[in-house]
């Protein structure tokens, strides 16, 4: 029984997929939160991609390339691209919509583009990113911004650019409801593959259980789901279940600089506390692994070689003892709802292993908005909840919110995070990646932050669909079908 | 002649595991075009002897015996099984026996007109009438009741009714189908004089036009005696004597009656006046005006209208006049309790403030008050004891004692202290009330209406009771009544009010002797007597 | 009238006036929402700096004279997160919540009154007693697992009816249904309370001696005068109607106000918090306002006291 | 009544007999006072004990764990013990701020009238037309979302029902002589508002109070569902349905029990305060003709 088969029995065309929480506006320009590429994707054109398996890939440029010390780069564009509505989209169209971005530091794009100093269109199909100092891996940030149609953007302003958005993307949109129903529909000019879903709808649905019962129901074709639902999705026959290792780490913030934390052998007794095994195969079903480092192995950066400190109790008391650690209480800050599933129970197992070896933890609740206020206000006291998960699968983002010296995680403020942090977008290759580990590493020992577990994004969806989910949980449809 | 309604050896009782048996083995039977009086006193049966006769005994009560028949169809005969069902009451019901209630104002739907209302029981036996026909019908039976403006007053709702024009309302819906029976319990109770007089009038009227009977209840001897042909005393539940009403009236059989008799204040004057003199006059109170402001109105209401009151020690004083003619408004602003406007209050010589919380509570203790309703007089959750310790308590000088002494004055004896007022008969209660205000020792006590939610024979008592303690304790009375027979046994001097003035200020004597006003006449002439003269339907409308 | 309706303006606006002010006061306490506004990686300068751009940097008395003045010329600004006018947003999702609402209200009260009614008109113990209990078991289910029982059942297992959206008359169903069986038990109580009340006052007893039937009397009788306090408690309760359904809309993923808002006070996204705030107030003042004087023109025994 | 002087003291025994909706609403809420009283008595009670291995057992297979455990491997049997207590404990606690807030404002209301009346009529609307979740969610983005909050902010703000009706009572009571006698005897005000207005109203409070007590279990544990109450690890009945309906599927005791559990106590409070409310049941008059 399917839903969407219509009475002829013909494969259908339309997919209705849940997106967990609110986009924000529909104008690429200005908003650029993790969700809304979910519709941007369809609907735009970036520079380059990023495939599924995390791998780099021309979109609307076709290459790129680098000067020497990784100062300036070149992108060249597609030919024959139009939007649309008809109108060409150039090396112009390009420049424009990054300076625009680069014009206003209130936009949510902006941050993705701290490196840039400047952008200019050399010709027709030619950008120029000339950048404030190297980065090596600055084309995958290319992947979180669209490109609009300057005249059509300029000429009806941002606000009605937002109601009636136009791009030269797969999928054209169909109509908006704010908060709603985000409905595509497919562009057949396309200029690169046609795909086989005719027709789109993000629908934005915050419950877990509803999403469930909406794909059960055959309300929903697919959509993203807690890995407590797995199990019971599962043996319902009425969905297939996707689960894939995501990009992000769900990890522990430690603040390092103040109280009984200031002390490195007391971080490092709150990492050998933790079982993280228990918590990926006992809590979370075996739909995690255990993190060794604060990047997942499917992010650019990740190595093998770092290591953790493992789970030792005994261990742990020992260090505690050395310490003189006299039971101090340590706040320990999470969010109830929103980016850690099941978080409240992460949080409960956590303290209760702390509190195992002779920590005293004082848990405390907060709904996400205030936990991200906090976190980002530095206002953590002792420990945290937290995850990160870079959207150009890349280490550098996490990397300069973590040990940068403006990076909001950043509570250690150690120079030499810092230096290294800089360090690797100078260089490329297997030296990045040594410089990656070496800064990994040095985190571990310090016991900056105690990473905990890489999830899986699982998802449910019609038994028909034939669909490969991407590492960072956003959605793409132009590669996918039912059968 | 033929029996309309007839009631055999009729017992009720409340349903449960333990029934208590409310009427025991009543028998009454009244015939075609005749008047029937029950009377008894509160809690006698009265009501629910009749309410059984058209199934419409209220929830936890039942028939546990007896035979009841109303034109000549046996509704209920518990021995033979037999049991009307509610198809056949409801044709009985407002065709055949039609029922006028005690309070007018909860006995009428408050949210429909009283038009509706007539035309409703109108067309409940007449269903082909068109909805028209049944308003005119409605007018109609409205302005035969002395409904004035019939037609447009039928539009309003009861509220908006005077109680004599709603009790009118209820006759006319009563009569819609000239009924063979008419059972009015205790029609005028909620009513002052003049308009009960009215109301018995037109009841005299109507069955005059329609020949029915009537059953006639309630606990006024006089009003029986005015308006009944034949008379059934009920005590406890049985009926105690029947008979002619003339003949049980003049020779009363039982011993009950002959005390219900006895009860009746005697129509002559107190004999020994207490008026001490020497002692300063326990209320001087000169032009007093009582204004109240309604919400939303830019002039105020004046209820009381530059009136004078002189009380000498040990004197009583009575205030009559029909009801809302501002009796209770001057008694709250002699006490403060709605400050007078203008004029100025003196008790025991000693000048007050007009309103409570300007005087001192040595000021406040020297007039004191006990209420008209017993029922709210009194503080439901507290002991006897409590009660009429709390104004020795509040001004500190509470002594065991005292209280006691202030009981035994009342004549409770000691094993009330520990009751609840629950636990008293109405009678109880006001001589608690009497005792609370005795407490203080005051110089003027004001009685608003003190014995009128009262059954005669405990009226009686109170009387008693007041009199001793004034010849005692020299107090002053300021009595209001609108029982004239009442305030002829009690009161020294007669004050008559009419719209908040007063119209005619004398000796008790005088005014009874030789009232000048006509108003003061016509509430005379309104007062119900055991010699009053009769009041009923002509035998010659009898078909 | 005139005088009482203008009382009841006077109060209306002082209780708005309340509302926005409170919701002031609590918004510019929970914080800048600068930092919820912008991605992980953001600086705290960029932060700074779109707080500023705001207007969160002026004096907090500015502020709230430029909210009241928004409340007065009906500008509200645009919502931080969402970059739309408020208004116009809040104004988007009030349909779907009041067609929530009415349907949940209408059909609570509709089958209340008859469930009352059928126990007046039958006396029935039984009925009274199934009636109670089906009232203790639905108030002891949370919304939301009452909500996601019914997904259950009719969406899930049977299949019969759409498990979340606002798409067809279909999906009306189950959030309505959510909602009207918890009014239904409400009104059920307070109506079976004020019948049994009629019942024993003495205009049913002169009905019912002057031949009425028993049904005529109840339902022409004693249902409108037991239904006005119920009204009025209806009025009153319809702040928390509108607060019950955002559960059901988070549920249901129904596009209502409720969720809106209820984001938006964590996103601290002020404009629609106010303007929702603002029509929240509106509408609790308007409906009860017009009760009252629906009220008070059946009932004008309750105009002249 | 005799006409006798003295009356003999008839004493008003009512006997109270429970009506069978009293009995079963006292067993049913006893039940849960008991579990609440007992469990924590028993040897192996410990709600927050976790066992990641020993999760999710279902009821009655392991004799360590009676009703089996929770996602984390807790005791169910002692975490339903201590939600009770606790979502009961919260309900006593916002339910009495409740009737005392509501009662105080509504006898002042009723008694002194006037203007304090018409700011009061303020306060209650405003608080009615701010709907209590939102509050609820602004206020905990402000301080830290806590059961102590859930109660502070319910506790200040649901008393209007209490309100209304005390103002009621309060204003007829004002009417009525026996408050006005003392006032005559030399009393003021104080004296009448704590001796005879207070003790009178106090019983309508309580009828109101009983039937509110479902309310707010029901609105506490719609609260936990948005986050906002009880924090973890300390269950509530809301928390735990809330938890435990994302194991539906395949572990439904996990809602169901505490749900059970829910149930006995809201319905047992309601069928016991029925015994209150509903003196007067009847149809209209009797029925069925004469019998
Ligand atoms: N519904 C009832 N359930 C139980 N007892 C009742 C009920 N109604 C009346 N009674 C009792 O039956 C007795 C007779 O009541 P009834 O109303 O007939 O008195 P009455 O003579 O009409 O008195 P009154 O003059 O006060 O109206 C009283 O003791 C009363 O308390
Ligand atoms: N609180 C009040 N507000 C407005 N008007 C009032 C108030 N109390 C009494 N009145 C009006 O004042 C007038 C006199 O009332 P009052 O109670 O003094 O009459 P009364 O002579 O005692 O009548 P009754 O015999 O019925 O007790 C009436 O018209 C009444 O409607
Ligand atoms: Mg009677
Ligand atoms: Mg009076
Ligand atoms: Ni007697």
């Amino acid at each position: 029984f399917d839903g969407d088969t219509d009475a002829s029995g013909e494969t259908p065309t339309r997919i209705v997929a849940a997106i967990p929480t609110d986009p924000t506006s529909m104008d690429p320009i200005r908003s650029g939160a993790l969700v809304v590429l979910s519709v941007f994707f369809h609907t735009f054109d970036q520079l380059v991609t990023i495939t599924a398996d995390g791998e780099l890939a021309p979109k609307l440029a076709t290459e790129w390339s680098a000067n020497d010390d990784l100062t300036q780069w070149d992108f060249t564009l597609r030919e024959g691209v139009e939007a649309s509505n008809g109108e060409a989209i150039t090396a112009e169209d390009v420049a424009f919509s990054y300076q625009t971005i680069l014009g206003d530091p209130t936009g949510e794009n902006y941050a993705y583009l701290s490196s840039v100093a400047s952008v200019e269109a050399v010709d027709e199909l030619t950008v120029r990113f000339t950048l404030k100092s190297p980065f090596s891996a600055f084309p995958r940030n290319t992947s979180l911004i669209s490109v609009v149609p300057a005249d059509t953007y300029q000429e009806v302003g941002a606000d009605a650019f937002a109601q009636d958005p136009i791009g030269s993307g797969p999928y054209v949109f169909d109509s908006i409801q704010t908060g709603v129903s985000y409905d595509l529909v497919r562009n057949d000019d396309y200029w690169g593959d046609a795909p086989a879903i005719e027709q789109i709808s993000l629908q934005p649905v915050s419950s877990d259980e509803s999403r469930v019962n909406g794909v059960l129901s055959g309300s929903l074709d697919v959509a993203p789901i807690g890995p407590t639902q797995v199990e019971s999705v599962e043996s319902q026959g009425s969905a297939q279940v996707f689960s894939a290792l995501s990009n992000g780490v769900v990890f522990l913030g430690v603040n390092s600089t103040s109280g009984v934390l200031t002390d490195v052998r007391i971080r490092e007794a709150i990492g050998l506390a933790i079982d993280k095994e228990a918590i990926t195969d006992g809590l979370l079903g075996g739909l995690a692994e255990p993190a060794t480092t604060t990047l997942a192995p499917a992010v650019e950066g990740f190595s093998d070689d770092v290591e953790n400190t493992g789970y030792d109790p005994d261990r742990a008391r020992e260090l505690l003892a050395e310490a003189g650690y006299a039971g101090e209480p340590i706040p320990f800050d999470y969010a109830t709802d929103g980016r850690i599933p099941l978080s409240s129970e992460v949080a409960q197992t956590v303290q209760a292993s702390l509190e195992d070896v002779g920590f005293t933890i004082d848990l405390r609740g907060a709904d996400q908005q205030a936990h991200t206020l906090k976190v980002r206000g530095r206002e953590m006291e002792g420990i945290y909840l937290n995850t990160w998960a870079p959207s150009t699968v890349d280490g550098d983002l996490p990397l300069t919110d973590l040990y940068e010296p403006a990076g909001n995680n950043n509570y250690a403020q150690d120079p030499r995070t810092a230096e290294l942090a800089a360090e690797q977008r100078g260089v490329d290759g297997e030296d990045r990646l040594d410089v990656f580990a070496e800064l990994l590493q040095y985190s571990n020992e310090q016991g900056y932050y105690v990473p905990l577990y890489v999830p899986m994004n699982n998802y449910a969806a019609d038994p028909d669909l034939d669909w490969t989910p991407r590492a960072d949980g956003l959605f793409d449809f132009t590669q996918t079908s039912f059968r | 002649m033929s029996t309309v309604l007839r009631i055999d050896n009729l017992r009720i009782e409340t349903v449960g595991d333990q029934p208590r048996t409310l009427v025991d083995g009543v028998s009454l039977r009244v015939d075609r075009g005749e008047s029937l009086g029950v009377v008894g006193e509160s809690g006698s049966g009265k009501s629910l002897t009749v309410l059984a006769a058209l199934g419409l005994l209220p929830v936890g009560t039942r028939i546990a015996g007896g035979r009841i028949v109303l034109d000549e169809q046996v509704l209920v005969d518990v021995e033979a099984g037999v049991w009307a069902g509610e198809r056949e009451l409801r044709a009985l019901r407002g065709r055949t026996a039609a029922m006028v209630f005690q309070d007018p104002m909860s006995s009428l739907d408050p949210l429909r007109a009283v038009g509706a209302q007539v035309a409703s029981a109108v067309r409940v036996h007449a269903p082909r009438l068109g909805r028209r026909a049944a308003r005119e019908r409605a007018v109609e039976l409205l302005t035969s009741v002395g409904v004035r403006d019939a037609a447009e007053r039928a539009a309003t709702r009861p509220h908006q009714w005077s109680g004599g024009m709603r009790q009118r309302a209820m006759i006319a819906m009563a009569i819609a189908h000239d009924p063979l029976l008419l059972i009015a319990d205790e029609p005028t109770t909620a009513l002052d004089v003049t308009v009960q007089a009215q109301v018995m009038d037109l009841l005299a009227e109507v069955r005059e036009r329609t020949g029915s009977a009537l059953v006639l209840i309630t606990h006024d001897l006089g009003l029986v005696a005015e308006n009944s042909d034949r008379l059934a005393v009920m005590h406890h539940g049985r009926v105690v004597e029947t008979g002619e009403t003339r003949a049980v009236l003049d020779a009363p059989a039982e011993d009950y009656t002959r005390r219900l008799m006895a009860a009746m204040p005697a129509e002559s004057e107190r004999t020994a006046p207490a008026v001490r003199t020497g002692e300063a006059d326990a209320l001087v109170a000169e032009d007093i005006v009582v204004e109240y402001r309604i919400p939303g109105r830019s002039n105020p209401v004046r209820a009381v209208d530059g009136v004078s009151v002189r009380i000498a020690a040990g004197e009583t004083v009575a205030v009559v006049g029909e009801s809302g003619c501002g009796k209770s408004s001057l008694a709250k602003a002699v006490l403060g309790i709605q400050p007078a406007t203008r004029g100025s209050i003196a008790v025991a010589g000693a000048r007050m403030g007009a309103a409570i919380a300007q005087r001192t509570a040595v000021e406040r203790e020297r007039a004191q008050i006990v209420f008209q309703d017993p029922y709210s007089a009194l503080d439901p959750r507290l002991t006897v004891h409590d009660l009429v310790a709390e104004p020795l308590r509040i001004r500190r000088a509470y002594d065991r004692g005292k209280v006691a002494g202030l009981l035994a004055d009342v004549g409770l004896d000691e094993s009330f202290a520990k009751r609840m007022p629950g636990q008293l008969s109405g009678g109880q209660r006001q001589r608690v009330g009497i005792a609370r205000a005795l407490a203080l020792r005051p110089r003027l006590l004001v009685l608003d209406e003190p014995v009128s939610a009262l059954d005669v024979s405990i009226q009686a008592q109170v009387l008693t009771l007041l009199d001793a303690l004034q010849r005692e304790h020299g107090l002053g009375y300021l009595f209001i009544s609108h029982d004239l027979g009442v305030v002829r046994s009690i009161a020294d001097r007669v004050i008559v009010m009419q719209n908040g003035r007063v119209v005619e200020e004398a000796p008790t004597a005088q005014i009874f002797r030789d009232p000048q006003h006509p108003f003061t006449r016509q509430l005379l002439a309104a007062v119900p007597r055991l010699d009053g003269p009769r009041r009923t339907a002509q035998a010659s409308s009898r078909p | 009238m005139l005088l009482f309706i203008a009382r009841r303006l006077a109060l209306a606006v002082a209780t708005v006036l309340a509302v926005v002010t409170i919701a002031f006061v609590l918004g510019r306490a929970t914080g800048e929402p600068g930092a919820l506004l912008l991605p992980d990686n953001a600086t705290r300068s960029d932060v700074d700096a779109l707080n500023a751009a705001l207007g969160f940097d002026r004096p907090l008395i500015v502020q709230y004279l430029d909210t009241l003045v928004g409340l007065v010329t009906g500008d509200f600004g645009d919502s931080y997160r969402l970059r739309e006018s408020a208004l116009g947003l809040v104004l988007e999702r009030v349909p779907a919540t009041i067609e929530l609402a009415f349907w949940a209200f209408a059909i609570g009260i509709v089958l209340a009154v008859a469930g009352a009614l059928a126990i007046q008109l039958t006396g029935s113990r039984v009925l009274r007693a199934i009636v109670g209990w089906a009232g203790a078991i639905r108030q002891s289910v949370p919304d939301f697992f009452f909500a996601l029982l019914l997904v259950l059942v009719f969406s899930v297992i049977l299949g019969v009816l759409p498990s979340l959206g606002r798409t067809s008359y279909a999906s009306l169903v189950l959030p309505v249904l959510t909602l009207a069986t918890g009014q239904f038990v409400m009104y059920l109580r307070l109506l079976d309370a004020a019948l049994s009340e009629q019942a024993g006052q003495d205009y049913v007893r002169t009905a019912i001696a002057q031949g009425q039937r028993r049904s005529t009397v109840l339902f022409t009788r004693m249902l409108p005068n037991a239904i006005l306090p119920v009204l009025g408690m209806a009025g009153l309760n319809l702040g928390g109607l509108l607060g019950g359904t955002v559960v059901v809309e988070v549920v249901f993923a129904w596009p209502g106000l409720g969720k809106l808002l209820t984001d938006a006070v964590s996103q601290r996204d002020f404009p629609i918090v106010q303007a929702g705030l603002v029509f929240v107030a509106l509408a609790f003042v308007i409906v009860n306002t017009a009760v009252d004087v629906l009220v008070r023109r059946i009932d004008t025994r309750t105009a002249t006291s | 009544m005799t006409t006798s002087l003295v009356a003999s003291p008839a004493p008003v025994v009512r006997r109270w007999r429970p009506r069978p909706g009293a009995v079963v609403g006292a067993i049913m809420l006893g039940s849960v006072l008991l579990l609440t009283a007992v469990v924590p008595l028993l040897p192996g009670y410990d709600p927050m004990a976790q066992d990641l291995r020993a999760a999710l057992l279902p009821p009655l297979s392991d004799p360590g764990h009676p009703l089996g455990t929770d996602a984390l491997g807790r005791d169910l049997l002692s975490r339903i013990a201590l939600a009770s207590a606790v979502t009961l404990g919260m309900t006593v606690l916002i339910v009495i701020m409740n009737a005392l807030i509501g009662s105080f404002v509504g006898i002042l209301a009723g008694y002194f009238g006037g203007r304090l009346e018409t700011l009061i009529t303020l306060v209650s609307n405003v608080t009615l037309a701010m709907p209590v979740v939102l509050l609820l969610i602004a206020i905990c983005a402000v301080l830290r979302p806590s059961a102590g909050l859930t109660i502070l902010v319910l506790g200040l703000t649901w008393w209007v029902g209490y309100a209304r009706v005390t103002r009621n009572v309060a204003a007829s009571l004002r009417r009525q002589d026996f408050v006005v006698s003392p006032l005559t005897q030399g009393a003021d005000s104080i004296w009448v508002l704590t001796r005879h207005v207070v003790p009178n109203v106090w019983p309508h409070t309580l009828i109101i109070a009983a039937t509110d007590v479902a309310t707010i279990v029901l609105i506490t544990s719609s609260l936990e569902y948005l986050g906002l109450g009880v924090q973890p690890p300390v269950p509530s009945w809301g928390s735990m349905i809330f938890d435990g309906q994302r194991h539906l599927a395949g572990d439904p005791w996990l809602a169901l029990l505490p749900g059970l559990v829910m149930l006995l106590a809201v319905g047992g409070v309601q069928f016991l305060s029925q015994q209150f409310t509903a003196e007067t049941r009847g149809g209209l008059l009797r029925k069925g003709g004469m019998r």
